[in-house]
């Protein structure tokens, strides 16, 4: 016995109210035959039967909203079609829409900490606690570099600094100097005494992050005496001779942590007051050590300064850096005796030496040059 | 040809050296013939093959594309020139429903074996509807293949291998690259079209981009070598497909990815690549991807606002020091 | 802050300054020049770094109470007593 | 029926009917298969304009194109893409001759020249045309059927295509299906012009109008359109004035045109105006109809029986043909 089911209607009809039978209880139907009327969002429809027979029992209450497929009536001397078998339809497995890549394990997340994902990952592996490290990255971000550097104990190159690249740079260098350069050298010793004093009751007035080092010192005055005696500032180049720099850019040597030496330029030093120096000094240690010194600030100081710190020996004699013409030493500041007016007194003092190329000066003007810096670093205050 | 070239040059001899080749291929656009082209990449080919082969449309760009995907259809190989990207809105019917869909939607009856060449980019003060950079929306759709040729020997190369594909290839050629001289080998001929190109080796930073913003990018590589900062440029040279592999490789080198695009930012094609480099290589990543597009409002007529409008070294550069910090 | 708040600054801005050696390995009492091979650049950003996260002023005359790890924490918890 | 259609032998008369009854038959068994949610999406019928595809397909050759639109399953059916593959590509079924893809509104068939259907109105009309551009390039002498309803002609691409069509002498015949009703807007509420043809003729295409309720007048016109078209004068235009007896596509309780104008229409029924003429002129018996609604009641229940049976698409197939595949 066939049933005469809610059909649908439409793509998005889900429901039909049936307001209406055209066809009762014992009416004979026949294929399209209009047997009812369905209210459907879009308006009412007529409904079509697509069997012949006679119209049976109806199953559904009019004006009652029901599910398509409900049986709405029976229709007696009509087989229900059999269904074809349809096949089971095969197992539609929804393929995700494009297979996304698998993302790697989430290493833990360290929180409040801000960390490159790279920096997390690499730090998870090798166990590096990223709370303890200075992030040199985009405002302070921990990047790999710097979990590197935590990881393998500092005798990393910093990123863009390849120590093994640059000792043999600094190979090169020196050993072009020695067999090109007739250096010559001088030496001085220059009492501190007043300068350290000024410089005691400067930064006594001051808090740590304005405070200078006696090292912006000692380079002011040697911009100054480059200023007076060009001799020593500037580039000699085999072919063409001494050129005199047009400006005082100083290059002063910064040890790297792990081994390592780079001697970034101080742009017009003879200009600059000890504050401008001194802030000009902390930016570019800081950023030698961190391999991110510009190219321009590399390769443009037209003379050298080399200072061994507090922990070093009385004097120190460089190597001129081709194809400047001079460098300058400073040794370690030491309480030593000298004399003062027929008195013996203990002083602090520093050996300063000059080692400068015998094809552009000679000792008698080197003599001059040292002793104007002993004579500069007498008036502190005027540096 | 050869010696010093124009990108224009590159792009007609690719056409002619097409058209010797193959008599299946004739090139059909507004002005393309008597007018030789509004970007005179057509001067001279009327003269050469004739009105049957270089035919001049009137202004129906729905109408002469359809007519192209008919005849690509039925045995022919052609080039449909639309102007600029600006007037292909019009054609988006035939090219999204028609070009795109037939061969999958068919079960693979039929297939659309067409070259859509379109001028794309802003920079000659032609205002907001003539400055339009919308090669990014055709990158959306599956079916098309999607070309942006930079350099002289990929607007000389690209455009025979874009005929051979059985499917439709789309070909933006930015405006502002059509004056760019150089010099390109006589033999230069058929390129491959489904490769990024490395421009410049660099291990700092992976400068992606494409198209009239490639110069631009090695403009900024220069400089910031001089920094020590060693930039890495990408040529996409196919927005679809895209070619993760070359990109991945470069952004896991150098764990920081600037994307130069000139469309708007919002769902466009560095919106993509900035996504899926997310997906595919995240943990390699030193900073978040940036994005360098156009100001995302319609593109200003006067030199002043449409330069600052248009993505430029300036702010290349400074996306690139926020990735280094 | 605490002893141990104190400590915990201490190494965190050693490990800053000297990241690749882990300061709470070193001797204590031991000159952290040395230990550390700090320069006198290194030591003037360490005082800094104290400064701004404990406030405490360090003056010139007192840089050698902090030259050791256990100086250092004994300076500041009495400063910050 | 226009009375010079003097060569009208029994046997090409009974082949007409024979093509209307599928085609009626086919769509009245689409409109039941949905209903039991066989057949899902949209479902867009030409009960009542079967006149018009039966007629225009008798005069194309093998070698022919057809363009036609989403009202496209009789168009199929009489250009000779089986019924089996037609309902399997409904029922949405790998076996569809779109593979289940395309669904009613999009059927395709190389083996026909079939080029699609399409749902984008008048979306097929460039396309048409530039099937026929490609012809004449490669001097074939062979037509491109481009069916269409009046609706089209407020499109753009309508008047860009008669254009392109006209001044490049392209050949195309372009056959207008004026059922009155652009889905649920009558004619006279969307064109200035609803002379459909006369918008042709402005742009120099010969072009007429003609009964499209009258299968033999459609078929004069079509013979004498296709003749002209093969001579390379360029394209042709037939109006067909008809009219469908069923809502635009199923959920449409047809609020825009009354019963009365319905039953009206259905008195020119296009199946018993054939029959009723044949029978005055003594060239059909009862059992001719009976043959043929046999013939036809068989070859649908295949149809059934095949979709029934097919099989769907594995998802793991549906990235294959976005771009070709290499040839293997």
């Amino acid at each position: 016995m066939y049933r005469f089911r809610m059909p649908s209607l439409g793509a998005d009809m889900e429901a039909g109210t049936l307001v209406e039978w055209l066809k009762h209880p014992g009416d004979p139907v026949h294929r399209g035959d209009i047997v009812a009327v369905v209210e459907t969002d879009k308006g009412a429809i007529e409904v079509e039967i697509f069997v012949d027979g006679t119209m049976g029992r109806q199953l559904v209450p009019l004006d009652s909203k029901v599910p398509v497929g409900t049986p709405l009536a029976e229709i007696e001397g009509a087989e229900e079609e059999k269904e074809a078998k349809a096949p089971a339809p095969a197992a539609a497995v929804p393929a995700p829409a494009t297979p996304s890549p698998k993302p790697a394990a989430a290493p833990a997340s360290v929180q409040g900490l801000r960390a490159s994902p790279a920096a997390r990952k690499l730090a998870a592996q090798k166990d590096v606690d990223l709370a303890a490290l200075k992030g040199t990255g985009p405002g302070g971000t921990i990047v790999l570099h710097d979990v590197e550097r935590a990881a393998a104990g500092a005798k990393l190159p910093h990123r863009g600094l390849d120590l093994e690249k640059m000792r043999a740079a600094i190979a090169a260098a020196m050993a072009r100097s020695k067999r090109e350069i007739p250096h010559y050298y001088l030496a001085t010793d220059i009492d501190l005494s007043a300068a350290l004093a000024w410089l005691e009751k400067t930064n006594a007035a001051r808090t740590p992050e304005q405070r200078l080092l006696p090292a912006v010192m000692t380079l002011k005055s040697v911009a100054l005496a480059a200023k007076k005696y060009p001799a020593f500032n500037g580039f000699y180049d085999p072919a063409k001779g001494f050129a005199p720099a047009k400006a005082v850019h100083i290059g002063n040597a910064v040890a790297i942590r792990g081994g390592g030496l780079v001697s970034p330029a101080i742009h017009d030093c003879d200009r600059l007051t000890l504050d401008q120096l001194m802030e000009k000094l902390r930016d570019l240690v800081a950023r030698a050590r961190e391999g991110r010194l510009r190219s321009s600030e590399m390769s443009d100081a037209t003379v050298t300064v080399s200072s061994l710190g507090e922990r070093g020996v009385e004097s120190l004699y460089g190597i001129i850096y081709p194809p400047q013409v001079a460098i300058v030493g400073f040794g370690t500041v030491t309480r030593r005796p000298i004399a003062v007016d027929e008195k013996l007194e203990i002083r602090s003092v520093v050996t300063a030496t000059l080692a400068a190329d015998h094809r552009v000066s000679d000792g008698h003007l080197g003599a001059r040059f040292l002793k104007h810096m002993a004579a500069l670093l007498q008036e502190p205050e005027k540096l | 040809m050869s010696g010093e070239v124009t990108y224009r040059d590159a792009c007609r001899e690719a056409i002619r050296d097409a058209m010797k080749r193959d008599p299946r291929v004739f090139l059909m656009g507004e002005d393309v013939g008597h007018y030789g082209g509004c970007y005179a990449v057509s001067k001279g080919l009327l003269d050469e093959f004739g009105p049957e082969r270089i035919r001049d449309t009137p202004l129906s760009e729905s109408g002469f594309t359809g007519l192209g995907i008919g005849a690509a259809m039925n045995g022919m190989r052609p080039i449909v020139e639309i102007m600029t990207v600006n007037f292909a809105l019009l054609a988006l019917d035939q090219i999204v429903n028609n070009a795109a869909t037939i061969r999958h939607m068919s079960g693979n009856q039929f297939g659309v074996p067409l070259v859509v060449r379109m001028a794309t980019g802003a920079g000659k003060q032609l205002a907001a509807q003539h400055s339009h950079s919308l090669e990014g929306w055709f990158a959306h759709i599956p079916g098309l293949k999607v070309l942006a040729p930079a350099t002289l020997e990929d607007a000389r190369g690209m455009l025979w291998t874009a005929l051979e594909d059985p499917d439709p290839v789309l070909i933006f050629e930015h405006v502002m690259l059509y004056n760019m001289t150089g010099s390109l080998a006589a033999e230069a001929g058929a390129v491959a079209i489904d490769k990024a190109a490395i421009r410049r080796e660099g291990k700092d930073v992976s400068l992606i981009t494409y198209g009239g913003s490639l110069p631009k990018a090695v403009d900024a590589a220069g400089q910031l070598a001089k920094d020590g900062v060693s930039a890495e440029v990408i040529d996409l040279r196919t927005l679809r497909p895209l070619d993760d592999e070359t990109i991945m490789a470069s952004v896991r080198k150098t764990r920081r990815a600037v994307i130069v695009d000139e469309g708007w930012r919002s769902g466009s094609i560095s919106a993509e690549i900035s996504a899926r480099i997310l997906e595919q290589a995240l943990w390699s990543l030193d900073a978040p991807v940036a994005r360098v597009c156009s100001a995302e409002i319609p593109i200003p007529y006067p030199h002043h606002l449409e330069e600052a409008a248009l993505p430029q070294v300036p702010a290349i550069l400074a996306a690139v020091r926020g990735t280094l910090g | 802050m605490n002893k141990d708040e104190i400590r915990s600054v201490v190494v965190k801005e050693l490990g800053k300054i000297a990241p690749e050696t882990d300061a709470t390995s070193i001797d204590p009492d031991a000159d952290l020049r040395e230990e550390l091979d700090i320069d006198s650049l290194d030591f003037l950003n360490f005082l800094t770094a104290l400064h701004k996260r404990t406030g405490v002023n360090v003056p010139e005359p007192d840089y050698r109470k902090l030259l050791t790890l256990n100086g250092a924490i004994a300076y500041l918890a009495d400063k910050l007593k | 029926m226009s009375a010079q259609k003097l060569h009208l032998t029994r046997e090409s008369l009974l082949g007409l009917l024979h093509q209307m009854t599928r085609v009626r038959r086919f769509e009245e068994k689409c409109d039941e298969l949905y209903q039991s949610e066989k057949i899902r999406g949209f479902l867009h019928l030409a009960i009542g304009e079967e006149a018009i595809s039966t007629a225009v397909m008798a005069n194309l050759t093998p070698d022919d194109a057809v363009v036609a639109t989403y009202r496209e399953h009789g168009h199929a059916l009489v250009r000779g893409v089986p019924a089996r593959d037609i309902m399997a590509e409904m029922y949405g079924k790998a076996e569809g001759c779109s593979r289940g893809r395309g669904g009613s509104m999009h059927l395709f068939s190389a083996a026909h020249r079939f080029y699609g259907g399409y749902a984008i109105v008048g979306g097929g009309l460039p396309l048409a045309a530039g099937l026929a551009l490609a012809d004449k390039m490669q001097g074939k002498r062979r037509v491109t059927a481009c069916f269409f309803g009046e609706g089209a002609a407020a499109e753009g691409e309508f008047h860009e295509t008669m254009n392109l069509a006209e001044l490049w002498k392209l050949p195309v015949l372009f056959i207008c299906e004026n059922n009155l009703y652009a889905m649920g807007t009558r004619l006279d509420l969307s064109e200035s012009q609803t002379d459909i043809h006369a918008k042709a003729q402005s742009y120099k295409i010969p072009s007429e109008s003609v009964d499209g309720m009258d299968v033999v007048a459609v078929d004069a016109a079509a013979a004498r359109a296709v003749a002209a078209i093969r001579t390379g004068d360029g394209p042709h235009f037939i109006e067909c004035k008809t009219y469908r007896f069923r809502a635009h596509s199923m959920f449409d309780p047809q609020l825009y045109r009354s019963k009365e104008e319905v039953e009206e229409w259905k008195k020119r029924d296009p199946i018993p105006r054939l029959t009723n003429w044949m029978r005055e002129a003594g060239m059909l018996h009862d059992k001719d109809i009976e043959k043929i609604e046999a013939d036809v009641k068989d070859e649908i229940a295949d149809a059934v029986g095949f979709a029934e049976s097919g099989t769907l698409e594995p998802v793991s197939e549906m990235t294959r043909f976005v771009h070709a595949e290499a040839a293997p």
